[in-house]
């Protein structure tokens, strides 16, 4: 029996590691941080079966800060890291931490792939459409137009939306929410009871190279006209005081924004959420005036270390019992005297 | 061909020969490669010593007829035992004219040339670039020529059955077949049981290509062969006792990885993207799920060696196959293991470079790049499998050092050996010694960077561990503890400690002998690789000139054995061949300040004996002069 | 002037380089290079100015064959080489030659970011579902089942949708067609008149190892009832004789298979192809028993090529003509005597 | 402080020093970088001779007052000329705690120690980790303390002005330099234009700022300070006349590479992935779009490399800059610009590694890599800047060898010569000889791979031009037509002409010579890259001591100068001190059989004088013995 049985129950300390936080003063990845270590106790996660894994950014130092097991990789890699830990041990609680860069630039691939082979992990991106670590050069997420030590005049490059990359690459849950919103752990929790990989984008303010790009989203005054939460089942409500809502233009297939009350628009005339639609999903994932948060999408699919497991478990039985001996001599042999 | 004084006495009823090297060459679509691999096995079961070298074309399926649309397989069997597939043919069978054209200038003068007239139209004649007919402009008759209509003889052997012309013609190879057994007095029952075998849903086939071979033994038994042209013999080899089986180095290479991750009670995850020639690797594996083998075909090459990675840090035996483009791309990766000292097996089955260069063929020219080819002071282990069946031995070392020392091992092949088989006496796997990992489990006192003492090795303490949660990454760590340190001193001391836990697997390794011949001479003739064969059969002909000549053959590149620079500097000259631009020679210079010599053949072929012969033997000759 | 002034009309041969084609018998690439040739001199395409770079596969084998300039580059990589000839001459009419596992597989994050980007190429994406080149492994874009050498009990893994992929990276111009289709010379005329990055998905038939894996949708029989030709501003008809056609479920947002004339439906339910309707487009990827051919998607968006000209010239007007002798005394100097 | 004899006599008013060495050291926030810029230029005003060395904390921001928070800047300044920052500091100024804590064991006994106590509050202590106030324990004792309240004295030196207290504490590092500029007898002019520059917007933050570095100075002027601390003098330094700037070496090698294109008649195209140390050269050209560079900040490394290619196939000049991790990824294309033999320039801003490594420190640890880290036989030329002014001359170098003989061209910096500023006198660019590019546009008898006779590169023939269409790859060529082959001779050819042409750029270089010494004696020490400034340094020094020592630095890594072996063989030894665990030795060693010893220093520091000294002179003495 190993020296010490894990608890019953966590909390939030046990998963705060020893190692001091080094991210800038006021840098939105602390209040990830502190969500992460609020969070997991409440999922009913262990330390010892959880594993945090992380690329190359000022986000993935995130493991550093977690008394878990955690990999600080290299840039871009971690998800084909991680789908590596999972094939060697499915029974893992994998995160992977992953940024703007990381994630979207050098690490675009492995983000695309690990979402169409539905691997069993949980995938947040700290979006805070800038290279931090490197000191603030544009990012594949940076609007067009954004000045930085390699942009002095102004990015040109059209931007990736990672939701819609997401839903492109086969993605079977997405969501959004922001580093400091209360909901953040809804997100959290609803991404690790996914079968499957789940993405969560995460919108994370950089205030030393990129500071306040989100307010108009996350500002105390700002943000209830510019969010728009999302709940199965319920009409899409917004606005300070909900009067908001987004109608279908069934022939131009797109979602407007209209006041409840007004010019004759009723509950009715708002869109009910599905999180299992995906065309909806996609429309979603980039509205005007308005950012949708919470879960855009989700759909479980088959997972794929569970089809692997499946696949060996099916050889074993189909080819019985593992036998050097027979399988060095498969085939033709013959006896020299 | 060898002619044995014996024999030479009276010719028939059957020649004997000590040795003799038959090439079938023939269109991709004329079934070459399982002609040579059924001549193989009966070959094998009549007791010779036998060695076989496969060559594709480069295209997938080329064009019929065509000269870069011609597959070969030459085999060499003898009644003593032999290294190498062998250099010019004795015996050719030319399918088709391409065929003829590529390989009339290999095949020995006075040699045996087997060609199938049918397949000698104007058409094809012009596809392979011939404005006259080669068999009738006298330019081959430096050759023994046997020229039949191998189609139309096929053709009559299988009418009847009812196949479809397509098919009926498909049969030639088997006829063919049928004449060469006749003609080497080879046993038909096993390639019929395997014709049974792989016909057996399509009954009217089997028949087919049963009655195709037999028809061409009948043909040989009967026939009126031209003059000079007879029935031969080549009696038993003196092997071994033992049980043996015919294997690729691919097969055996995976064969070694699941051996030795059994030995050390681990479960491999094989992270692998396609790529000529390590493909195959990757296939093997594919199929020995229940061997407690995962494969993970990734996206590319750094996918596959990421999850390898991320399968160690986890407690699998992480292993990625790729040849010399891939191991570009992984080289940032391998950094990663080395940094964290995770254990790691990287197969690198070379081929011709640089960049995409000649995919098809081997070469030795990674071994730079897998010694140095990484940034920062990046040492891991490097390996070199010497045969064939060798691969299975350098498979399980690699595994064996792997887990013992914390460290990425890459293991060093090319497609020579990958593809070539030779007959491999079936290892005993109870002379093994099972090397179990331990994994770490006591949190008391645990940190991830406290080394063992005489290993320098860390701690294997995996995910799901109560109490040993900890993170590592390709930071600096500080010794012990493994936090992330920027102490200069720390990482003064941490490199050379990375450097002297590779130094210290010397101690692990057999220390340096020589293979063949005396441990001081007037030249050691010091290979790596799959230029094995081909360096030690020449050094044989060597000493039986009375050359004081050895031979002494690395399996271990790096590090690299003790007392080997004492051999070196016991010779007169130190002669290094590869088959790269000259690799291993300069490390050698370096590290032991001999002037060793650099022989160099980069034509994506192997060695020839003689070329090996001539250069060693020119150099003696200058030296005495 | 130059030896030999550039010919008023070119004709196919003028394309067709002396290197003999290389591909197996039956192989789909022929039709497609056949096309290509065919199509460039009504194009008004000139051999000096045309550029084809490539991968590496089967399909990447394709420069080659042209009387064109050309590059033969290394796996995947072919997008990102392609960027740079363009940033260092805009006006070469650029190709971009790829497999589904050169461009989806390796080479899927290049591919990303050419399209987000949009640079001014045609990007022709071979589809055969298969590895061609290294003898037949399965593909990201193979079905999950397909036996292969290294999947000898079937992939487990979640094919990506070529087209889906390229619209979640943001691309502006997105068409599908086939090898033998009479009519992707059409397609190839679009791309080559958009501005910005044309992604052509081309479905490609490997008879060596993964024969007939497209063959109810191209074959003759089989094809009319399963290919959906879009026109710009038409209704969405199909059927052997034209007696199908797609309606839009507005509440479940999903294209449903109809017949016209049958219970009441009449050609105006038939939805009207709008190839600027964003969601419709992605509603349109992967269409359940018909696949939609032709160009799926096609909005201009600024062109990166052309932004960084504009940015380059207007560096040259702000800050006038180049003078080395000033960079090298920008800032502080002093002299020593 | 080295006093000169002259000096000793009598102490006030300002006592004369040939050299001092300086650091500045306070928080991340307090702007040293900025002061010790500051100080730099007034100290080349003032004409001495200087060189610096910044040294940044690895995180972004680290929290205020730890440790691992700290920034520096040293500078040192001398009436003669220098090579280098200097060892041990004479001065330290110290802003808060932990650069107190962080810097204590480097400042020299007796050496002059400024700290500013209004930052030794309790909390601030903590967080260095101080139990008791050093500044009250006796611990300081063996320096010469001038502890002051900065922050009150600069508060009252900006009171009235209107500042927030926020910006108003801001002033600190302006009163400290004010103090500073008066110690060391410096203009304050340069900076208070400078101030008005920078807050041309904000006039307010220009005036207190000029104020607090006013008053710093007349409390020099006024204030009794302690015993023993009194005002010095650095008499100007004799510099070879001219115009001078400071130029960092990423700043030289961005404004070299710009000069070659200039002189080739190019336009570049720089492909880029952001990564620390190599950044500031994306930032730098990306800001000279109007000398015809075009920057492309791609998504990876790969990319980056590729574009690069990419656009030299279309006629511009393909640039890439990274460090060591990026070039990992890069070797695989690389090896295609190799085998399609087009000009490419690969900037490795050399970094701690391996893997991740230490990104923030210096090291030349990627030397194996550059040389020999790529799949198959793959030959390109190594380049070394030895100085930050060195990188520009050693980029024209880079561009002149990469078009000339249409081959990639690796240049090796590293992250102590990127940041690291020197005085540099400005070059006369009427001096350099252009090379214009001639691309080819006859058609006539063109190939793609016919080559120059003499230089062996192959014609540079862009897509545009009529006539030339052709097709370019990865796979092996045919010599001359440039089809692809897969003949084994033609291979073995390309393989050795590869070689061959890189071996020939020795002919173009200049013939190995000594930098410092004689052409013989006892020790020959060898250095390459950003060791030049300390060997150099140490080498005066032991020469001074009658030692027969010379050094020779390697500015051509590969192919290496011709005449080289010999030089090393007319030494009693040879020393080959490097930032790394010693690879330009092995190269040696392998290449002349000559024992070179190593000495090597992995701290992610440059190697002190002292070091050098000793590690010298012990060997020698050594071997007297
Ligand atoms: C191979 C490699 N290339 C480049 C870098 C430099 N690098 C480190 S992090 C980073 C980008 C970080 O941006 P992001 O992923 O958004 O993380 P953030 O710092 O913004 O949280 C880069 C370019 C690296 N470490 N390794
Ligand atoms: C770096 C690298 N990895 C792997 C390979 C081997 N390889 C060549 S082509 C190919 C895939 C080809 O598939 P696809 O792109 O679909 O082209 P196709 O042959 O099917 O037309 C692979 C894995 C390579 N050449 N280089
Ligand atoms: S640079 Fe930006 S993202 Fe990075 S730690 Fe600082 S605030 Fe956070
Ligand atoms: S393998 Fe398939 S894709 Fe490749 S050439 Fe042959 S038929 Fe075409
Ligand atoms: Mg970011
Ligand atoms: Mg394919």
């Amino acid at each position: 029996m190993s020296p010490n049985p894990p608890k019953k129950q966590y909390a939030r300390k046990d998963f705060s590691s020893d190692q001091e936080v080094r991210w800038c003063p006021g840098c939105g990845d602390y209040a990830i941080l502190a969500a992460v270590q609020r969070t997991l106790p409440s999922l009913g996660a262990t330390p010892e079966n959880t594993v945090f894994i992380s690329g190359i950014g000022c986000s993935s130092r995130f493991p550093y800060y977690m008394n878990t097991y955690g990999f600080h990789t290299i840039h871009g890699r971690a998800p084909a890291v991680a789908t590596g830990l999972k094939l060697a041990n499915p029974d893992l609680d994998v995160w992977v931490i992953t940024g703007d860069g990381d994630g979207l630039s050098i690490g675009g691939n492995h983000l695309l792939h690990v979402l169409r082979r539905n691997v069993n992990l949980q995938i947040m991106l700290f979006n805070n459409q800038i290279y931090g670590l490197t000191k603030g050069q544009y990012s594949p997420t940076s609007q067009v137009g954004k000045v930085s030590p390699s942009s002095p005049l102004g990015s040109v490059d059209q931007p990736v939306v990672p939701t819609r990359f997401a839903l492109g690459a086969g993605a079977t849950f997405v969501a959004r929410s922001y580093d400091i919103s209360k909901r953040l752990p809804e997100a959290l929790s609803a991404a690790r009871t996914h079968d499957g990989a789940a993405f969560i984008e995460i919108l994370q303010n950089c205030p030393v190279f990129n500071d306040g790009v989100f307010d108009l989203i996350t500002g105390r005054k700002t943000g209830p006209a510019h969010q728009l939460w999302l709940a199965h089942g319920q009409p899409m409500r917004f606005g300070t005081d909900g009067e908001k809502g987004l109608r279908m233009s069934p022939d131009s297939l797109t979602l407007e924004i209209v006041t409840v009350g007004e010019n004759g628009i009723t509950e009715d005339d708002i869109v009910v959420h599905d999180e299992t639609n995906h065309s909806l999903a996609w429309m979603l994932t980039d509205l005007p005036g308005v950012v949708a948060l919470g879960v855009l999408y989700r759909e479980p699919g088959p997972v794929y270390d569970e089809s692997v497991g499946k696949q060996r478990a099916l050889a074993e039985e189909r080819f019985g019992a593992p036998d050097l001996e027979a399988l060095l001599r498969q085939g033709h042999t013959w006896t020299v005297t | 061909m060898e002619t044995s004084a014996a024999s030479r006495a009276q010719p028939s009823p059957r020649e004997t020969l000590d040795s003799v090297v038959i090439r079938f060459a023939g269109d991709s679509g004329d079934g070459m490669q399982l002609t040579g691999s059924q001549f193989t096995t009966a070959t094998a079961d009549a007791g010779n010593d036998l060695a076989t070298f496969p060559d594709f074309p480069a295209e997938i399926r080329a064009p019929a007829g065509t000269t870069y649309g011609v597959s070969g397989f030459q085999i060499h069997l003898a009644a003593h035992d032999i290294r190498t597939p062998g250099d010019a043919p004795d015996v050719l069978v030319a399918m088709n004219p391409a065929a003829l054209k590529v390989n009339t200038k290999v095949l020995k003068p006075g040699g045996l040339l087997v060609v199938n007239t049918g397949a000698f139209g104007k058409n094809n004649l012009a596809k392979a670039g011939y404005d006259v007919n080669p068999l009738e402009d006298g330019s081959l008759d430096r050759f023994r020529v046997l020229a039949l209509d191998i189609t139309k003889l096929t053709l009559q052997s299988v009418k009847g059955i009812g196949l479809g012309s397509k098919e009926a013609n498909r049969c030639k190879n088997m006829w063919t077949l049928g004449l060469m057994y006749w003609l080497f007095g080879r046993e038909r029952q096993s390639t019929i049981e395997w014709l049974h075998r792989k016909f057996a849903k399509r009954p009217l086939l089997a028949q087919a290509n049963i009655a195709a071979l037999n028809a061409g033994h009948i043909y040989g038994e009967n026939a009126e062969l031209p003059h000079g042209i007879g029935a031969y013999r080549v009696p038993a080899a003196k092997l071994e006792p033992g049980e043996y089986r015919n294997v690729s180095g691919n097969q055996a290479t995976a064969w070694g990885l699941v051996t030795g991750a059994r030995l050390a009670n681990l479960e491999i995850m094989y992270g692998s993207y396609p790529i000529t020639p390590a493909s195959n690797l990757l296939h093997d594996l594919s199929r020995l799920k229940h061997y407690g083998v995962t494969t993970f075909q990734a996206e590319d090459e750094i996918a596959a060696v990421a999850a390898a990675i991320g399968a160690s840090f986890g407690g699998s035996l992480g292993v990625t196959g790729t040849s010399g483009p891939g191991v570009a791309l992984k080289s940032e990766a391998i950094g990663l293991a080395i940094s964290t000292e995770l254990p790691l097996i990287v197969v690198d089955v070379q081929r011709g470079g640089p960049s995409t260069g000649l995919p098809t063929k081997t070469e030795q020219s990674d071994l730079f790049q897998a010694v140095l080819g990484r940034n920062g002071d990046a040492p891991l282990v490097v390996l070199a499998a010497a045969t064939p069946g060798d691969c299975f031995y350098m498979a399980v070392e690699a595994v064996r050092v792997a887990v013992k020392y914390m460290t990425p091992v890459m293991l060093l092949t090319d497609g020579y050996l990958a593809n070539g088989a030779e007959p491999w006496k079936i290892p005993d796997l109870e002379s093994f010694t099972p090397f179990p990992v331990s994994f770490r489990n006591d949190p008391e006192g645990f940190h991830p960077f406290i080394r063992d003492k005489e290993t320098l090795a860390r701690p294997w303490a995996t995910p799901g561990t109560p109490g040993l949660e900890h993170r590592i990454g390709g930071l600096e760590k500080q010794e012990g503890v493994g936090h992330i340190s920027y102490d200069p001193d720390n990482h003064h001391m941490m490199t050379k400690i990375r450097a002297a836990k590779i130094d210290r697997v010397a101690k692990d390794f057999p220390t340096a002998s020589v293979d063949q011949g005396d441990a001081r001479g007037d030249m050691l003739v010091v290979g790596w690789g799959s230029t094995y064969g081909a360096i030690s059969q020449s050094v044989r002909t060597l000493r039986e000139q009375g050359r004081k000549v050895s031979h002494l053959h690395l399996r271990n590149i790096w590090p690299l054995p003790e007392g080997l620079g004492e051999l070196l500097r016991s010779f007169g000259s130190v002669l290094v061949p590869e088959l790269n631009n000259g690799q291993l020679v300069k490390l050698l210079r370096s590290e032991y300040l001999v002037d060793a010599e650099s022989l160099t053949k980069i034509a994506g072929q192997p060695f020839r004996i003689s070329e090996l012969v001539e250069a060693v033997q020119e150099r003696l000759n200058r030296s005495l002069q």
